[in-house]
C-alpha cells in the first residue's frame, strides 16, 4: 500500500523540500501542503519511472557530496588557470574510455554528472552496451591517472551508495 | 534607454520585414517571430519605461509601471504563439504535399495546367 | 563595499555575455553556438540575481528559475535535433 | 558587516569565474576543450552569486529566501546533461569513430551506433 | 385594371410554363397567351380615358428614400407601346408554338419570353425613371437569355454576350444620366420630370445627362456606332428576332427618347446629336442591308435603318416630326414583324435563310409570297401601304430641317436612305420569290400550316388597312401617343394623298433610284467586297478579346501569387500612410526625460542587435537561425525584467522555448538550408523596404516613449483597485483574469483552436497522399545512434516532478506574484515535453494517456463556466469574487473565482501545446520511426537482472 | 442589462468545446448540435435586433467592471444587424456544408465553425479596442483551420500565405492599439472617443498615425487595394462553404472602419478626414482591380474572389463618404454583398463538384446543369448589380450618396465602367460554363489516375460526375441565400429605413458614449 502510494520515497522527500524552498515559508501549513504535493506529484509521474529506486547505503551520500563540492571548487581554480594562463599549444586534451562497474542507470548518471562537474573532465557518451563511459579530459598529460581517480574516488563510492 | 529600446524595436522590425520578404516559408516564419518580438516590445513601451517598479503591489512601494500594456502584451504573445504554431504546421504540410517550401503560389493556382487541356 | 563588488560582478558577467555573443557569431560549428547560448542563459541568471541583490527584491526569482529550466530544455532540444533530427521520437 | 564582506567576496569570486568561463569559450582552441570552461566555471560562478544572494537577503532585509538554493540545485542537476548532449553533438558532427578510443572490442559509443536499432540493449529491430 | 397589375401580369405568366410544362407545349403557350391577352385587355380598357387626355396611374412605395418607387402610368405613349408589346407578343406566342421544334425546351422559351415581355411592358408603363431603369436592364438580361436560347450555337453565345455588353453599357450610362436628371428635377417620377423642362435645360448638368441617357437609348436602339450588335442577335430563334429585334426591345430606345422628348428636346445639342445619329444610322444601315445574304441579317440592318429614321425624326425636335416618328413606329412594327415571321417561315420550310440559295418560291409558297411581298413593299414605302405614309411624313420633315445652315443636306441624305431601303426591299422580294425554281433547297419548300402564317398574315392585313385608312385605323393611336410625346394635344391629319409635295418627288426619286440600284446589284457587290474590312463584329471581338486579354495579363501580373510583393506593398503602405498621417498632424516635442543608460543593459542591447543582425545574415542556415532566435528571445525577456515586467519575461521565455521546439520539429522535415533564389536587386529592394519600415516603427516607438499620456491612463484605476476589488497583488494577473478576463477567454480559445487546427491538419496529412510520402521519407541527415540516452532519462525523472511542482507554485502564486495560469501551463507543458524528449512520445503516451482534446475543451469550458457562474448571482459574465479560506492543517489562503478562470487557462494551455507538439511529432513517427518499448536505449541494470 | 447580449459569444464558445469533448467522433451528433447552435444564434440575433431597434444602445459590462476599466459589449443597430447577417449566412452555408459533404473531409469542421462564429460575433459586439483585436484573432485562427479543411497542396500553400499575411495584419493591429493607448490612455472605444474629442488640435500627430494604422488593419481584413493580395488565392482555394462564410469576414473589416471612424474619429474630430482621404482612392482602385480581375481570371473560384474584392470597393466608396446617407447606403450594400458573395461561392462550389474543375475552358462538360445555371445567373446578376436584385438598388444608393461628393465624376465613372466589365465577364464565364458547344463532344471525365498518384479525397468532386441530382440541402441553402437577396430587393424600403436609422445612430455617437460611461452605480 505504502509502496503504491509513495513509489519513490526519496523523490517525495525531494519534492517536499523543493516546495518548501519555493514557498519560502517554514510553517506547518506549508509543510502539510508540501506533503500533499510530495505524494500526489510522484503518483502522477510514476508511470514515467518504472521500477524501484532508492539507495542501499544512503548514509554515505553526505560524505560523497562533500568530496564532490570540494572537487568542484578545486576544479574551478584549475580550469581558470588553464584558461587564463596556459598557452594553446601546451594543452594536452585526451579521450578516456572508462569501463563501468556500475549497472544502475541512476548510479551511472550520478557518476557522469560528478565527472562533468569536477576538474578538467566531461563525460561525453556511453557505450552502446552501457558498460563504458567516454570521458574527455581538457588537459591530461597522464590519462591513466585520470581514469584511476574516477574509478577509485567516485565510482567505488557510488557503487556502495547505490548497489 | 528610450533610444536603445526604440532602436532595438526598429532593428527587429527591419529584420522581420526583410525575412518575411524572402521566398521560403521558413524564413518567413522567422521573420514573423522577429516581428512579434518587435511588436511585443513596442506595445510594452507604450506604458513608458520604468526600471524596477513591477506592477505588483507591496507594502511601502508606491511607484508602479503601467500594468495594462503588460497585460496586452501577454495576450499578444500567447496569440502570436498560436498563430505561429499553425503557420509552421501549415508550411510543413505544404512542403510535404508540394515538395518545396516556396512561399509564392505556383502558376497552377492561376492558370490551368497544360496537361489537363 | 557591496556596491563595488556588485559593479565588479556586473562587469564580469556583462563581459562574459559579450564573450558568449562572440562565440555565437564566430564559431566553427553549431554545437559551439548552442554551448554559447546555454552559457548566455546561465550568465543571465547571474545578472538577474545581481539585479535582485542590487534592488533588494526577490521579484525576479521566478524568472531566474524559468531561465534555468528553459536553458536546459532548449539546449537538449537543439542537441537532440543535431543528433537525431526528430527531437520527440 | 561580516555578511557584507562575505557577500562581496562571493560576488567578486562569482564574477571572476563567470568571466573566466565565458572567456574560455572564446580562448580555448577546439570545441571539445571549450566545452569544459563554461559548464564548470559558469556553473560555479552563478552558484557563488546565488549563494551570495542567499546570504545577503537575510543579512540585509532580515528575510531568509531559499529560492536561490533551488536554482543552484537545479543548475547542478541539469548542467551535466547539457554538457553531455553538447559533447555528443560535437562527436556526431565533428568526430569519426576511429579518432576515439573504443569502449570494447567490436563495440561502439552510442552516438556512433546503428541509428535505426529500436533498442540497443535488447538488440531488437 | 391597375397599370401595376398589367405590368405584373407577364411576370406571372412567366411562372406558368415552368409550373405547367408537364401538361404539354400547348398548355404552356396558351397560359402565356392568356396572361398576355388579359394584360392587353386590361390596357385597352383604359383607351377611353386616355383618349380623353387622362393619365392613368398606380403608385406603390418601394424605396422612397432613394426616389425609387413602383409608380406606373398609362398615357398615350404607354398605350401605343403597350399595345405593340402585348399585341405582337400574342402573335409571337402563337407563332413560336409552331416554330420551335420538339427538341427545344419550350417551357424555358416561354418563360424567357414572358420575362422579356414583362420587362418591356414595365419600361413603357413606368412612371419613375429609376423603375424604368430596372425594367430597362431586365430587358437586356432577358434578351441575353433569349438570344442564347439555342445553347449549342456558338453564334448564339457570342451574339448574346455582345448584345448584353452593348446594351448593358448603355444601360449603365443611363443610370448616371437618370440620376442626374432626377436630381435636377428633384424627383424621379416621370410626371414631375416632365414639368421641369426649364430647370433641366438650364442646368449645367443637362449635357452630361443628355449624353448619358442618349447613350442608353442609342445602344438599345442600335444606333450608329452601336448598330453592330443587332444583326448578331439574330442567332436567336426567329420569333425572338421578330419580337425583340423588330417590334419591341430595339424600340425601347426610341420610347425613351419619346418619353423624355418634352424635357430634353428642342436644344441644339439634342438636334445635332440625335438627328445626326439617326440620319447616319438610317443611311449606313440601309446601305449595308443591301448586301446581306442572310435574310434575317438583311432585315436586321433594315431595322437599324428604320430605327435611325425614327431617331432622326425625334431629333428634329418639332411636333410634326414627333408625330411622324410615332406613326412610323406603328408602321414599322407591323411590317417588320411580318417580315421576320416570313423569314422564319422560309427558314423553317426551306432549311436556309441564305438569299443565294433561295429564289423561285413564288409558286411553291404562295401564301408566304403574298405576305412577304406586301410587307416588303410597305417597307420600301410603296403606296398605298402604311410604310409609304410615314416615309412621306419623314421626307416632308427632312425638307424642313437645316443642318448647319444647309437646307438640303438632310433631305438629300434621307432620300438616299429611302432609296437604299427600296433597293433592299425589292431585293428581298425579287431574289427570294422570283426567278426560276431551284432543285437544291435543303428541304422541299411548301407553305406552312395556318398556325405559322396566320400571325404574319394578320399583320399584313393591318399594313394594308392602315395604308388605306390611316386616320381610321391608326389616327386615334397616333393622336394619343403623339400628344403624350409632345406634351400638347396633337390632331394629326393622316391621309394617303397629300398632293404633289416635295416629299412626293423625293419619294419617287427614291423608288426609281432603288430599283435601278437593284439592277446594278452585281457591280455593287464587288464594290462592297472591297470594303468588307469594316466589320463591326470583328472590331467588337477584337476589342473584347483585347480587353479580356489585357485584364488577364494585368490581373495575372498584379495578383501573381507573390507573397513578398504582397508584404512589400503592405509594409510600404503602412509606412507611407503612417508617415503621412503623422507629419500632417502636430507634435509638441519630447515631454518625458530619458532614462539613463546603464552599462549592463547596454551590453544586452548590443547582444540583441548583434543577434538580430546575425539572424538576418545567417538566416539561410536554419538551425543557426533558431539558435539566434533563442538569444533574441532571451534578450527580449531580460529587457522585460529590467523594465519592470516580470510576468512578460516569464511568458516570453517559456513561449519562446516552445516555439523553438515547434520549429525544430518542423525543421526535421524541411530543408536545413535556404537556397538563394532572389536576385541581388530584389534583396536590395527588400532591404530598403525593411529599413524604411524599421526606421518608421522605431521612430514611432521613440516618439511615444518621449511623449506623455495626454490623459491619465485607465490603468491607474487598476493599480488602485487591483487588491481591493480583484483580490490580487499582481496587477497584471488581475487584469488578465479579472479586469480583462474576457480578453483572456478569447486568447485561450485562440490557443485551443490553433491546436485543433494543427491536429486536424495532421490527420488530413497522415490520411492522404502525404501520409504515404511520409512513410517513404528519406532523412536528409545522418543520425546518431541513441534516441533515448540514459542520462537524460534519469535526470528527467527528477526534473519532471520538480517542474510540475514549480508549475503548481507559479499557478498558485500568480495572483499575487509573477506567474499565473498561462505560464504555469507552459511550464508544465515544457516539462511534459522534456519527458517526451527523454523517453519518446510513444512510450510516454503508452504509459499514461493524456487526452489533450479533453484538456482543451475542459479548459475553455472551465473558463466559460467561471464566467457563466456569475449569472446565477445576477451579475454579468465573468464577474469575480474572492475570499480567504482556512482549512484545518493548512494556512489560510485566498480563493478567488478568478482562479477557476485561471485554471481554465492552465488546462487549455497544457492541452493546446501538447496537442500541437503531439501532432507534429506524429508526423515524424509516420516517417518511419520505430517505437521503443523501454524508456531508455541502454539500461545495463536490465541486462544484469536477466 | 440583458444577459442575452453575450449569448452570441458564449453560445458558440460552449458548443465548440462540447463538440470537441463529447462528439469528436460522431459526425451526425456534431451536425445536429452545430446546426441547432447556429439556428439558436440566429434566434438570439433576431431578438437582439428587436432589442436594438428601440434605438437605445445596450451595454453589457463584463465582469461587472465599470467602463472604461473593464471590457464592455455594445449592442446598437449596426452590431445587431451584423450578428443577424452572420447567423443567417452561417446557417445557410452550414447546411450547404452538410449537404455537400464538405464537413466530412477533415476533422473538427463543426467545432471550428462554431469558434469562427464566436470570433465574428465577438468582434461585432465588443466596445473595447483591444478586445476587438482578440476576437479578430479568434475569428482568424478559426478561419485558418476552416480554410485548410480537407488539405491539398494548393490549399495549404494558399493557407500559408493567408496566415502569414494576417499575422502581419495582426502585428499592425497591435501597433495601432499601442499608439492609441499611448496617447489616450484608454482602450474603451467610447472613452477613447471622448478623449479624442478633448484632444488639443496641436497635438494630433500620434493620434492621426494611430487612426491610420488602425484603418489599414481593417483595410487588410476588408481586402482593400493595395492590401488585397491575400484574398484571391485564399478564397479560391478555400472549401466552397468556407469561402462563402468568409463573405462575412471582409465585412468585419468594413465594420471596423465604420465603427471607429464614426465613433472615435469622426470627420469633425481633431484627426480630421484622415480615413476618408485614404479610403476613397483605395476604394476606387479596389473596385477597378476587383472587376478587372473578374474579367481577367480564368478560374471560377478566383472569379468569385475578385467579385468579392469588387464589392468591397463599392461598399468602401459609400463608407468613405462618412455621411449618414453614405453610411446608410453602405449598410444596405453590405447586407446585399454578403448574401450575394456567399451564394456565389456556394454555386461555384456546386459547379466545381459537377464539372470536375473550375477552369474557364470550353472542353469541360457540365451535365444536368439547368438548376445550377439558373442559380448561377441569379447570383451573377445580383453580384454585378443588374436589376432586379438588390445589387442594383445598392449601386443606385451608393451613386446617389456620392452624387454631391467632390470626386463624384470619378466615383460614378468607376462604378459604371467596372460594372460593364463585370457584366461582360460574368456573362462570358456563365456562357462558357453552361452553354457549351456540343460539337466538342463530351470531355473526358477527370480521372484520378491522371494526377501523380492517388489524390486526397477533397480533390475529387463531391458528387459523381454525371446525372447526380443536386443535393437538396445544398440547393436549399443556396436558395435561402438568394431569397434573402430577393427579400432585400422587395423590401428595400423597410430595409433602407433600418439602414438609415442605423446610419443616424452611428453618426450621432453621443448616445453610444453616454450609454457606456454614464449610470454605472451598480458596477464595481
Ligand atoms: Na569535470
Ligand atoms: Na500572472
Amino acid at each position: 500500500m505504502i509502496r503504491r502510494l509513495i513509489p519513490h520515497p526519496w523523490l517525495s522527500v525531494t519534492l517536499v523540500l523543493v516546495w518548501m524552498l519555493l514557498v519560502n515559508r517554514w510553517a506547518v501549513g506549508s509543510l502539510v501542503f508540501g506533503a500533499i504535493i510530495g505524494v500526489v506529484v510522484p503518483l502522477i509521474t510514476a508511470p514515467y519511472w518504472p521500477g524501484a529506486s532508492g539507495y542501499s547505503k544512503p548514509q554515505r551520500i553526505p560524505a560523497y557530496l562533500a568530496i564532490v563540492i570540494w572537487d568542484i571548487a578545486k576544479a574551478n581554480f584549475t580550469v581558470a588557470r588553464i584558461v587564463l594562463f596556459m598557452p594553446r599549444r601546451a594543452l594536452q586534451p585526451a579521450w578516456i574510455a572508462v569501463p563501468l562497474d556500475l549497472r544502475r542507470p541512476e548510479a551511472i548518471t550520478a557518476l557522469a554528472a560528478t565527472i562533468t562537474l569536477t576538474p578538467g573532465t566531461v563525460s561525453c557518451d556511453l557505450s552502446e552496451d552501457g558498460r563504458a563511459l567516454l570521458v574527455h579530459a581538457m588537459h591530461a598529460p597522464d590519462p591513466e591517472a585520470v581514469l584511476d581517480e574516477i574509478k577509485t574516488r567516485y565510482e567505488a563510492r557510488l557503487k556502495e551508495i547505490f548497489e | 534607454m528610450e533610444l536603445l529600446l526604440s532602436s532595438a524595436i526598429g532593428t527587429l522590425t527591419a529584420a522581420g520585414v526583410y525575412l518575411i520578404l524572402r521566398l521560403r516559408t521558413f524564413a518567413v516564419v522567422l521573420g514573423m517571430t522577429m516581428l512579434s518580438y518587435a511588436i511585443n516590445l513596442f506595445l510594452f513601451s507604450t506604458g513608458r519605461l520604468v526600471v524596477n517598479a513591477p506592477p505588483i503591489l507591496q507594502k511601502g512601494v508606491e511607484v508602479h509601471t503601467d500594468p495594462l500594456p503588460q497585460a496586452l502584451v501577454l495576450t499578444a504573445i500567447v496569440i502570436s504563439f498560436g498563430m505561429t504554431a499553425v503557420v509552421v504546421m501549415m508550411a510543413l504540410g505544404a512542403f510535404i504535399e508540394g515538395g518545396d517550401d516556396r512561399v509564392d503560389m505556383p502558376r497552377a493556382d492561376r492558370m490551368p495546367g497544360d496537361d489537363q487541356a | 563595499m557591496i556596491a563595488y563588488a556588485l559593479y565588479f560582478a556586473y562587469g564580469c558577467f556583462g563581459l562574459a555575455l559579450l564573450f558568449c555573443l562572440y562565440r555565437v557569431v564566430f564559431a566553427p560549428g553549431l554545437s559551439d553556438r548552442v554551448l554559447a547560448l546555454d552559457t548566455m542563459a546561465i550568465n543571465m541568471i547571474a545578472l538577474l540575481t545581481l539585479f535582485g541583490i542590487d534592488k533588494g527584491t526577490g521579484m525576479y526569482f521566478e524568472a531566474s528559475l524559468l531561465f534555468a529550466m528553459v536553458g536546459f530544455i532548449s539546449t537538449v532540444a537543439y542537441a537532440k535535433f543535431v543528433l537525431r533530427g526528430d527531437i520527440i521520437e | 558587516m561580516i555578511a557584507e564582506i562575505v557577500v562581496s567576496v562571493l560576488l567578486v569570486v562569482g564574477g571572476f569565474f563567470g568571466l573566466v568561463g565565458s572567456y574560455g569559450l572564446v580562448k580555448l582552441p577546439d570545441p571539445m576543450t571549450r566545452l569544459h570552461a563554461p559548464t564548470k566555471s559558469a556553473t560555479l560562478g552563478v552558484g557563488t552569486v546565488l549563494i551570495a544572494s542567499l546570504i545577503w537577503f537575510p543579512a540585509r532585509h532580515g528575510a531568509l529566501t531559499w529560492h536561490e538554493l533551488l536554482i543552484t540545485l537545479f543548475l547542478f542537476l541539469t548542467a551535466p546533461v547539457t554538457g553531455y548532449f553538447i559533447a555528443k553533438a560535437h562527436m556526431h558532427l565533428g568526430w569519426s569513430r576511429d579518432e576515439l578510443p573504443r569502449p570494447a572490442p567490436g563495440k561502439d559509443w552510442a552516438t556512433f551506433a546503428d541509428p535505426d536499432k529500436a533498442s540497443l540493449v535488447d538488440g531488437r529491430d | 385594371m391597375s397599370p401595376a397589375l398589367i405590368a405584373v401580369l407577364p411576370f406571372i405568366g412567366a411562372l406558368l410554363p415552368g409550373l405547367l410544362i408537364r401538361s404539354g407545349r400547348d398548355v404552356a403557350a396558351i397560359s402565356c397567351a392568356t396572361a398576355t391577352f388579359v394584360a392587353l385587355l386590361g390596357l385597352c380598357l383604359h383607351i377611353p380615358a386616355i383618349m380623353a387626355g387622362e393619365v392613368v396611374t398606380a403608385r406603390f412605395a418601394w424605396l422612397p428614400s432613394l426616389g425609387l418607387n413602383a409608380h406606373f402610368r398609362i398615357d398615350g405613349l404607354g398605350l401605343l407601346f403597350g399595345i405593340l408589346i402585348l399585341g405582337i407578343g400574342l402573335l409571337i406566342i402563337a407563332y413560336a408554338r409552331h416554330y420551335l421544334s420538339r427538341e427545344d425546351p419550350v417551357g424555358v422559351f416561354y418563360t424567357y419570353l414572358m420575362l422579356f415581355q414583362g420587362a418591356m411592358l414595365g419600361i413603357v408603363l413606368s412612371d419613375n425613371i429609376l423603375l424604368l431603369l430596372v425594367f430597362w436592364e431586365l430587358t437586356s438580361l432577358s434578351s441575353f437569355l433569349l438570344i442564347g436560347y439555342w445553347k449549342h450555337l456558338p453564334e448564339g453565345r457570342q451574339g448574346a454576350r455582345m448584345a448584353l455588353t452593348v446594351t448593358g453599357m448603355g444601360g449603365l450610362a443611363m443610370i448616371a444620366g437618370m440620376l442626374i436628371l432626377g436630381n435636377i428635377a428633384g424627383s424621379f417620377d416621370i410626371g414631375d420630370i416632365l414639368q421641369a423642362r426649364e430647370a433641366i435645360q438650364a442646368s449645367p448638368y443637362y449635357l452630361p445627362a443628355l449624353l448619358l441617357i442618349l447613350l442608353g437609348a442609342f445602344t438599345k436602339s442600335a444606333q450608329f456606332p452601336f448598330h453592330f450588335w443587332l444583326p448578331h442577335a439574330m442567332a436567336a430563334p426567329t420569333p425572338v428576332s421578330a419580337y425583340l429585334h423588330s417590334a419591341t426591345m430595339v424600340k425601347a430606345g426610341l420610347f425613351l427618347m419619346a418619353r423624355l422628348w418634352p424635357v430634353l428636346s428642342g436644344t441644339p445639342e439634342w438636334f445635332y446629336i440625335v438627328a445626326t445619329t439617326g440620319l447616319v444610322t438610317m443611311v449606313l444601315a440601309a446601305w449595308i442591308a443591301i448586301f446581306r445574304d442572310d435574310l434575317k441579317s438583311l432585315l436586321a440592318f433594315s431595322t437599324v435603318s428604320h430605327l435611325g429614321l425614327i431617331t432622326m425624326l425625334l431629333g428634329f425636335g418639332t411636333e410634326a416630326a414627333a408625330v411622324a416618328a410615332v406613326f412610323h413606329i406603328i408602321n414599322h412594327a407591323t411590317f417588320k414583324a411580318a417580315l421576320f415571321m416570313t423569314a422564319g417561315i422560309i427558314d423553317h420550310e426551306t432549311g436556309t435563310r441564305s438569299i443565294a440559295r433561295l429564289g423561285g418560291l413564288r409558286r411553291l409558297m404562295p401564301v408566304t409570297f403574298v405576305i412577304g411581298t406586301v410587307a416588303a413593299l410597305s417597307m420600301a414605302g410603296i403606296p398605298p401601304l402604311n410604310g409609304f405614309l410615314s416615309k412621306e411624313l419623314m421626307l416632308e420633315e427632312a425638307t424642313h430641317a437645316a443642318w448647319q445652315g444647309s437646307p438640303v443636306l438632310v433631305a438629300a441624305m434621307a432620300t438616299l436612305g429611302a432609296l437604299f431601303s427600296v433597293c433592299y426591299s425589292l431585293r428581298f422580294v425579287w431574289q427570294v420569290f422570283f426567278g426560276p425554281e431551284r432543285q437544291d433547297y435543303p428541304h422541299r419548300p411548301h407553305d406552312p400550316g395556318f398556325g405559322l402564317w396566320c400571325a404574319p398574315a394578320l399583320l399584313v392585313v393591318l399594313v394594308v388597312l392602315i395604308g388605306l385608312f390611316p386616320a381610321g385605323m391608326a389616327g386615334w393611336l397616333v393622336e394619343a401617343s403623339a400628344s403624350a410625346v409632345t406634351g400638347t394635344a396633337q390632331h394629326p391629319h393622316l391621309t394617303l394623298w397629300h398632293g404633289v409635295t416635295p416629299a412626293l418627288m423625293l419619294s419617287i426619286t427614291a423608288l426609281v433610284g432603288g430599283a435601278l440600284l437593284l439592277a446594278l446589284n452585281r457591280r455593287l457587290l464587288a464594290m462592297r467586297a472591297a470594303m468588307a474590312w469594316l466589320d463591326a463584329k470583328a472590331i467588337f471581338d477584337a476589342v473584347t478579346r483585347a480587353a479580356t486579354c489585357a485584364a488577364g495579363v494585368f490581373t495575372d501580373r498584379l495578383t501573381n501569387g507573390s507573397m513578398s510583393r504582397a508584404f512589400a506593398a503592405f509594409s510600404l503602405t503602412v509606412v507611407l500612410c503612417g508617415f503621412w498621417a503623422f507629419s500632417t498632424g502636430g507634435w509638441q516635442g519630447a515631454t518625458r526625460p530619458m532614462l539613463p543608460v546603464q552599462p549592463v543593459p547596454l551590453v544586452g542591447w548590443v547582444a540583441l542587435m548583434v543577434a538580430t543582425c546575425c539572424m538576418v545574415a545567417f538566416h539561410r542556415h536554419r538551425i543557426l537561425a533558431l539558435v539566434l532566435v533563442g538569444i533574441i528571445g532571451l534578450m527580449v525577456s531580460v529587457s522585460f525584467i529590467y523594465l519592470s515586467a516580470p510576468d512578460l519575461a516569464l511568458t516570453q521565455i517559456s513561449v519562446e522555448v516552445v516555439t523553438v521546439i515547434l520549429l525544430l520539429l518542423a525543421l526535421n522535415f524541411l530543408p536545413k538550408f535556404t537556397v538563394i533564389d532572389s536576385r541581388d536587386r530584389k534583396r536590395g529592394m527588400d532591404a530598403f523596404v525593411a529599413t524604411l519600415t524599421g526606421l518608421g516603427f522605431g521612430a514611432l516607438a521613440y516618439v511615444i516613449m518621449r511623449s506623455d499620456f495626454a490623459f491619465s491612463p485607465i490603468s491607474e484605476y487598476m493599480l488602485a483597485n487591483s487588491y481591493r476589488l480583484g483580490g490580487g497583488d499582481n496587477v497584471v494577473n488581475v487584469i488578465l483574469v479579472d479586469f480583462r478576463g474576457y480578453d483572456t477567454f478569447g486568447e485561450i480559445t485562440v490557443l485551443g483552436i490553433a491546436a485543433l487546427t494543427i491536429f486536424a491538419l495532421t490527420e488530413t496529412l497522415l490520411a492522404g497522399a502525404s501520409g504515404r510520402r511520409l512513410r517513404n521519407w528519406v532523412h536528409d541527415s545522418r543520425r546518431a545512434g541513441d534516441r533515448h540516452p540514459l542520462m537524460l532519462v534519469v535526470v528527467t525523472r527528477l526534473v519532471l516532478p520538480i517542474a510540475l511542482v514549480v508549475g503548481l507554485y507559479i499557478f498558485l502564486r500568480g495572483h499575487n506574484m509573477p506567474g499565473g495560469g498561462f505560464v504555469a501551463g507552459l511550464v508544465v507543458a515544457v516539462a511534459l515535453v522534456s519527458q517526451y524528449m527523454a523517453s519518446g512520445f510513444a512510450w510516454a503516451q503508452e504509459r499514461q494517456k493524456i487526452n489533450y482534446h479533453a484538456l482543451i475543451g475542459a479548459g475553455v469550458i472551465a473558463a466559460g463556466l467561471t464566467g457563466i457562474g456569475a449569472w446565477f448571482a445576477g451579475l454579468p459574465f465573468l464577474s469575480s469574487t474572492y475570499g480567504y479560506v482556512k482549512l484545518p492543517g493548512l494556512e489560510e489562503f485566498e480563493l478567488a473565482s478568478a482562479m477557476g478562470f485561471d485554471l481554465g487557462v492552465f488546462l487549455c494551455v497544457v492541452g493546446a501545446v501538447m496537442l500541437a507538439l503531439n501532432s507534429l511529432s506524429r508526423i515524424a513517427r509516420q516517417a518511419g520511426a520505430t517505437v521503443n518499448l523501454d524508456p531508455m536505449d541502454i539500461d545495463p541494470s536490465k541486462e544484469a537482472r536477466r | 442589462m440583458s444577459h442575452l447580449i453575450i449569448a452570441p459569444v458564449v453560445l458558440p464558445a460552449v458548443i465548440g468545446p462540447l463538440i470537441i469533448l463529447w462528439m469528436r467522433n460522431d459526425l451526425l451528433l456534431q451536425r445536429v448540435f452545430s446546426v441547432a447552435g447556429t439556428a439558436l444564434l440566429a434566434g438570439v440575433a433576431l431578438y437582439l435586433n428587436l432589442l436594438a431597434a428601440g434605438g437605445e444602445v445596450q451595454v453589457y459590462r463584463l465582469g461587472n467592471w465599470a467602463a472604461p476599466f473593464g471590457i464592455v459589449l455594445m449592442l446598437d443597430r449596426l452590431a445587431a444587424l451584423m450578428l443577424l447577417l452572420t447567423a443567417v449566412l452561417a446557417l445557410a452555408v452550414q447546411l450547404y456544408a452538410i449537404g455537400s459533404g464538405w464537413d466530412r473531409k477533415g476533422w473538427h469542421f463543426h467545432a471550428l465553425w462554431q469558434f469562427q462564429l464566436m470570433g465574428v460575433c465577438g468582434a461585432f459586439l465588443t466596445g473595447d479596442a483591444f478586445n476587438l483585436f482578440v476576437f479578430f484573432e479568434v475569428l482568424l485562427i478559426a478561419s485558418y483551420g476552416l480554410m485548410i479543411h480537407g488539405g491539398g497542396e494548393m490549399r495549404l500553400r494558399a493557407g500559408v500565405q493567408y496566415i502569414a499575411y494576417n499575422l502581419a495584419g495582426s502585428t499592425l493591429f497591435l501597433a495601432a492599439l499601442g499608439v492609441l493607448y499611448s496617447v489616450t490612455g484608454t482602450l474603451n472605444m467610447a472613452d477613447m472617443a471622448l478623449r479624442v474629442a478633448a484632444m488639443p488640435a496641436e497635438d494630433t500627430a500620434l493620434l492621426r498615425a494611430g487612426a491610420v494604422l488602425l484603418m489599414l488593419v481593417f483595410a487588410v481584413k476588408a481586402a482593400l487595394v493595395p492590401l488585397h493580395f491575400w484574398l484571391p488565392s485564399t478564397y479560391a482555394n478555400a472549401p466552397g462553404p468556407v469561402a462563402a462564410l468568409f463573405a462575412i469576414m471582409t465585412k468585419v473589416g468594413v465594420y471596423g472602419i465604420i465603427r471607429f471612424f464614426t465613433l472615435v474619429f469622426p470627420q469633425d474630430a481633431v484627426t480630421q478626414s484622415v480615413a476618408a482621404d485614404l479610403l476613397l482612392p483605395a476604394a476606387l482602385f479596389t473596385l477597378a482591380i476587383g472587376q478587372i480581375g473578374i474579367l481577367g481570371t480564368r478560374h471560377l473560384g478566383r472569379l468569385a474572389a475578385f467579385a468579392a474584392i469588387g464589392s468591397i470597393g463599392t461598399l468602401m466608396i459609400a463608407v468613405a463618404q462618412f455621411t449618414p446617407q453614405g453610411t446608410a447606403a453602405a449598410v444596405y450594400y453590405l447586407i446585399h454583398s454578403t448574401l450575394a458573395a456567399g451564394a456565389l461561392f456556394l454555386i461555384v462550389d456546386m459547379i466545381g463538384a459537377r464539372r470536375g474543375d473550375l477552369w474557364l475552358r470550353l472542353d469541360r462538360v457540365m451535365p444536368g446543369n439547368g438548376l445550377v445555371a439558373a442559380l448561377y445567373f441569379t447570383a451573377a446578376i445580383a453580384v454585378v448589380g443588374m436589376p432586379p436584385f438588390s445589387g442594383f438598388i445598392g449601386k443606385l444608393l451608393v451613386m446617389q450618396a456620392t452624387g454631391a461628393a467632390p470626386a463624384m465624376v470619378w466615383i460614378w465613372a468607376t462604378i459604371l465602367i467596372t460594372s460593364l466589365i463585370a457584366i461582360y465577364a460574368m456573362s462570358r464565364a456563365g456562357s462558357i460554363v453552361f452553354w457549351k458547344s456540343v460539337e466538342l463532344g463530351p470531355a473526358p471525365v477527370p480521372a484520378p489516375a491522371a494526377a501523380a498518384g492517388p489524390r486526397l479525397e477533397p480533390d475529387e468532386p463531391i458528387q459523381n460526375l454525371g446525372d447526380a441530382p443536386a443535393n437538396w440541402l445544398a440547393v436549399a441553402s443556396v436558395t435561402l441565400l438568394l431569397s434573402g437577396i430577393v427579400a432585400l430587393t422587395a423590401f428595400a424600403g423597410p430595409a433602407m429605413r433600418f439602414a438609415e436609422a442605423t446610419a443616424a445612430q452611428l453618426h450621432n455617437p453621443d448616445a453610444y458614449v453616454s450609454a457606456v460611461l454614464e449610470g454605472q452605480e451598480d458596477t464595481k
